[in-house]
């Protein structure tokens, strides 16, 4: 079987949904050079470079979806939805409602994201629960590289707009870009299973709002999504040699949310650590316990997050964003 | 192809009349929520509108019922959208400021300023799949102080997307006076985006076909952007039910609902050096008093009134016109309102 | 004891703030309007109009709030946030993180939220717990006159970022403004308890992150905020008739959650409501469930929230947005 | 007062010499993450910073360490940001992209045209609590189609607040000219949102420091604020490690890693036409032999080596000068470096 790099999974889908379908453009801030690949291939017209306009161009990808193109339109970092997140809140995700159904907005809006290489507080947000907050919106947030490109041609084959994250430390071209291209010198705890890996020959979609269920557990359940699912995998192998039995769910969505893979799997084990890297409260992590309880379930409930604006120093970093030993400590716990 | 005043009054009256059948409607409290009238921008809207044809596409402000009912949206299925009809043009969900017609490729937003960038995806779209086709942003003199709109006025210049940025300048933000809250020049502002600027009186709908006509010739030929800014009342002032308005026509009624506080405040103990509450209070009574000596209150500044003089040599034809768009409105408004809302 | 309606208590307690400190400027958009009263006793130096050009007035608060002032900045509704959020994301809510705790951003910023009066889903938002979602900003939703005032008082003592939101639906001046004041044939369910009510002869801070309990009850826990803790009031008396007793806590702040009064509460009943007017995924509703699950309590679970973009019909509004029916037939359920 | 080209040279070149020991620690991956210098652009910051006095503010972009020394803040303190010791300027808990020094009202961001907003507010505490004392914003040329940026020259012009905008302009963002993405002309734009504009070389630090002079003294005088489009270079270009800057210093090494990629695509079967796909190939390729074109290569583009030779005429004074600083640069680098991180 094939492998491909992460970013190149994603982007390898993204070219055969071009070669098939010509109403797909993809546009954003250095995107000549980003998706030069793309660009030799498919030329200048449906490769386009912006200027540092992020309302203008997001929200003309909103309207150019509605005359019947299918942007794909690219932000340097999911941090700076920040400056223009009104196309998204007041237009990509309301357009459908607001035309009582007749109008959609195929659009997808592809954003790295992510911490874990000493970038700080402004550009390492992951910022998943916030999107999927707003009625309308489809986020997406994968994990490997086989997920990457089945999940890209799905959304890019989804009516509605789907906000598509990539870790940054998933990517081996951002990290090329943003500093490890040029020296050696530096390391980043990059999940291997995550970053490389097995990819169909040909893609086909991946349903959005599908759950994986990446490792059965019998006595917690550990739901992640993202690089975390990479850090819980990790954790349940120490967990496991010391009897404790854990099973991680990688949403892969956040919205639309699996809610029956998910209460099937805490159900089961009466346990649900949630492990998402995006901020604490207000979130994902409550979402879910709220899907459990209103499923009628009861369990055990605890939740390893971001806390805080994300340190610059990188061992503070390290401590700040989810890891390893944060999520033994609160299995542990869960055991009590 | 010169303009046809005859048609393009003709849109005008079916407007007005549309429109002041929906205030009627709205005062009656059939009509929820604000409301916000395009009367006294006819002129701009059906010099502008009366040049698209199909594929072209609309991008429209909280304003865009006199431009969706001029480009041929059904009056009937406007009518019952503010109603809030389930049969309504948007089933309801949207109201006046969120009108959608994918037929017209016409889009509204309560957003100000996202008439930009909503306009150059539309010319964007068009880039790729309609060639020839434009994109017309309509928005207020208020809007262009907000970034986004800014922005794609750039993006338009450099993608040279086929966009018609019309800036309909009634000088206001609701209370605020654009002089104020407005730096530099706005023409000199859309060049500076490296958009060229024509500047004119928004109020001769002659005139206003004219200068859009040639506009959005260059711009269907692949010129790039173009940035109309034309001037007008609105007779309403901001909304339906607008205070200082309110305050204008009805000082009795209304003065006192804002003198007590006022009063009370200026009096108040701790605070500011008299002068400064002096200042405080000539600034709030010069929004009333600006509000009186306003253009809005002038009726030479009507668009109608202005282009209807142009037909009175026909005044047998001007009357058959008139009758029947009166008729017509009647009709629309027998046919919605005949019926049960759902 | 005086009474006032919900505006103006906000307004005097910032009238008496700003008497007492010099350092409180007012300004957004229409502001020499909406606050005249402010405007003739304070002079138009401490408070002015704006531009529609809220990333720039929104981002002017927060450096000048460094710089020494405590501005109060008002938007025009709390929905337009999307187009200037990155003035709270980035900036006020990360500058005492980013600069080591050595500097602060004691800014208020003021917003009217809420729906049940027509103005369709761009202008009807709640998105309190999307704001809370961002670590550093805190976020206050009063509920009464009296709360309005006290809560504004103690906003603007405090150090850092507060996000003060008055529903429109308690705010006599913004409903006249925006079509009530010109004509008699509309009406709104208006919460007579919210619109008017008693205040203190001089304001005294009310402590943020403090919930009030409205009414004690033995069998289910309304949690709410807002207009919708009226609603609630509402159906609990309702609900007694049918011998339920239900309590009804109003969170007032949402951020800093105030999770000891909110598990005391619940664990007492062992049935939590939450009765959310903002979106219901991924926000405040899930994180209270959290919380109670955190603090190792079991609860039946239920929430009546806004699930999608608001209707303009205005009985699909009603419908849509938390309604005393809705809330009686969840407790129903609850107490199955 | 004349420009003293002596203390502006100081001033450069001890934070060039920073920079470049920055430069060495990164590379060595004692830095995390990116790492944007102010080299090329020492001119400008020199000669509008030596104006500056207490009570003044400064807002700064992703390159704000320059500023952040030469307007006086401790070296010291700044390098062990940078490396994320608990006692760097900022805990470290900033970086280099989020600078904060209350003391000396300077606050970065790494939200391109933050920079905007960010000098207004404080300028308008200024206003309120220290007459005469100013805040200047320093951004590229790619932040000028940062909304908010343009939002805030009209916020300033229309509040008179003093604000000095620097628009460094380097012709780049990133790996996007400017010309391909900017509309219109920069001052124009300025002037089009009622700030003044004045236009000239960044690589003269007299000049900078007579035009900034100038400006600075009107603004103090309550005239309002001035926009100083002022052009420079970036040797490295955007940040270190800078991709198209790797393949231009080594292609051996470094164009293997893109032509793979590059080669195996234009081939595919599927896509457009050839026509297009050279399009595309060339534009790539453009955006490499532009960097090899670039001024960035041509050493009389240096601000320092430009502002040396006028003070070669007294080459003791000069050395001892240099000796000195570079004397200094690494002292602090062993009282940094000889610590243990915390
Ligand atoms: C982003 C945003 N900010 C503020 C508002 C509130 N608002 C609605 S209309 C308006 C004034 C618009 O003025 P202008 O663009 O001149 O249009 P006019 O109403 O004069 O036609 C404002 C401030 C809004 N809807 N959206
Ligand atoms: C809002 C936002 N969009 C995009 C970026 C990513 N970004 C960082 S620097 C930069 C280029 C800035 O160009 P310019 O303003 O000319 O400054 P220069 O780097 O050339 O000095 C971009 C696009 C960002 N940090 N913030
Ligand atoms: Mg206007
Ligand atoms: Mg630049």
């Amino acid at each position: 079987m094939k492998t491909m790099f992460f970013t190149q999974a994603a982007d390898d889908a993204l070219a055969q949904a071009m070669a098939d379908d010509p109403r797909i453009v993809v546009f954003g801030e250095d995107i000549p050079l980003v998706r030069r690949d793309l660009l030799v291939r498919f030329g200048p017209k449906r490769v386009r470079g912006t200027p540092i306009s992020e309302s203008a161009f997001l929200g003309a990808g909103v309207t150019a979806a509605m005359a019947g193109l299918r942007p794909v339109v690219e932000m340097y970092m999911v941090d700076f939805f920040g400056v223009c997140v009104d196309a998204l809140l007041n237009h990509a995700a309301k357009t459908e409602a607001f035309s009582g159904g007749k109008w959609t907005v195929p659009m997808v809006v592809r954003a790295p994201c992510g911490g874990g290489y000493g970038d700080g507080g402004q550009h390492e947000q992951s910022l998943w629960g916030w999107l999927a907050h707003i009625p309308g919106l489809t986020v997406v947030v994968p994990s490997t590289p086989a997920d990457a490109g089945g999940l890209m041609l799905a959304s890019l084959q989804n009516n509605g707009p789907v906000i598509f994250l990539e870790h940054k430390l998933l990517s081996e071209s951002w990290l090329e870009f943003l500093g490890s291209g040029a020296r050696k010198t530096v390391s980043y705890d990059i999940p291997a299973e995550g970053a490389k890996g097995e990819v169909p020959s040909k893609w086909e979609p991946i349903p959005l709002g599908e759950a994986a269920l990446r490792r059965t557990g019998s006595d917690v359940t550990i739901v992640s999504l993202g690089v975390s699912v990479h850090r819980a995998l990790e954790a349940a192998k120490i967990l496991e040699a010391e009897g404790i039995s854990a099973g991680v769910l990688d949403l892969r969505t956040v919205s639309p949310l699996d809610k029956t893979t998910l209460c099937k799997a805490v159900k089961q084990t009466g346990r649900l650590l949630v492990v998402d890297e995006d901020y604490e409260t207000f979130g994902l992590s409550g979402e879910l316990s709220a899907v459990v309880l209103e499923a009628g379930l009861s369990c055990k409930y605890a939740r390893v997050c971001t806390q805080t604006t994300i340190p610059y120093n990188r061992n503070l970093e390290d401590q700040a964003l989810p890891n390893v030993e944060r999520i033994c400590t609160s299995v542990r716990q869960l055991m009590k | 192809m010169p303009s046809d005043l005859w048609s393009l009054y003709a849109l005008m009256l079916k407007s007005r009349l549309f429109e002041e059948a929906t205030a009627k409607l709205w005062h009656e409290g059939l009509i929820s929520g604000e409301m916000h009238l395009g009367t006294g921008e006819e002129a701009i809207i059906a010099g502008v509108v009366s040049h698209l044809n199909d594929g072209d596409a609309m991008a429209l402000d909280h304003r865009g019922t006199a431009a969706m009912l001029m480009r041929g949206v059904d009056p009937i299925l406007l009518l019952r959208e503010f109603l809030g009809y389930k049969d309504g043009l948007c089933g309801g969900m949207g109201g006046h400021m969120h009108l959608f017609s994918k037929e017209h490729l016409a889009a509204s937003s309560g957003i100000v300023g996202s008439e930009g960038p909503a306009a150059a995806g539309f010319a964007l779209a068009a880039q790729y799949s309609r060639p020839g086709a434009i994109a017309v942003a309509f928005f207020g003199d208020g809007a262009m102080n907000q970034g986004m709109l800014m922005e794609s006025m750039n993006l338009a210049a450099i993608w040279k997307l086929p966009v018609l940025f019309v800036c309909k300048d009634d000088g206001w933000a609701i209370t605020t006076k654009s002089e104020s809250s407005t730096g530099g020049d706005l023409n000199e502002r859309a060049r500076g985006l490296g958009v060229p600027a024509l500047d004119f009186e928004g109020c001769d709908a002659a005139k206003v076909w004219d200068t859009a006509g040639t506009a959005i010739e260059r711009i269907r030929s692949g010129e790039g952007p173009i940035f109309l800014h034309a001037r007008c009342v609105h007779f309403e002032g901001h909304f339906l039910g607008f205070q200082p308005i309110r305050i204008v026509r009805d000082p009795l009624k209304e003065m006192p609902k804002v003198a007590i506080g006022l009063t009370k405040s200026i009096l108040r103990l701790d605070g500011a050096a008299l002068s400064e509450r002096l200042a405080g209070l000539k600034n709030v009574m010069s929004s009333v008093i600006t509000t009186l000596r306003d253009p809005r209150r002038d009726p030479a500044n009507d668009p109608l009134l202005h282009t209807r003089a142009a037909l009175q040599s026909d005044p047998v034809r001007l009357k058959e016109l008139e009758d029947q768009l009166e008729k017509d409105i009647n009709n629309i408004l027998k046919i919605v309102l005949g019926e049960v809302p759902s």
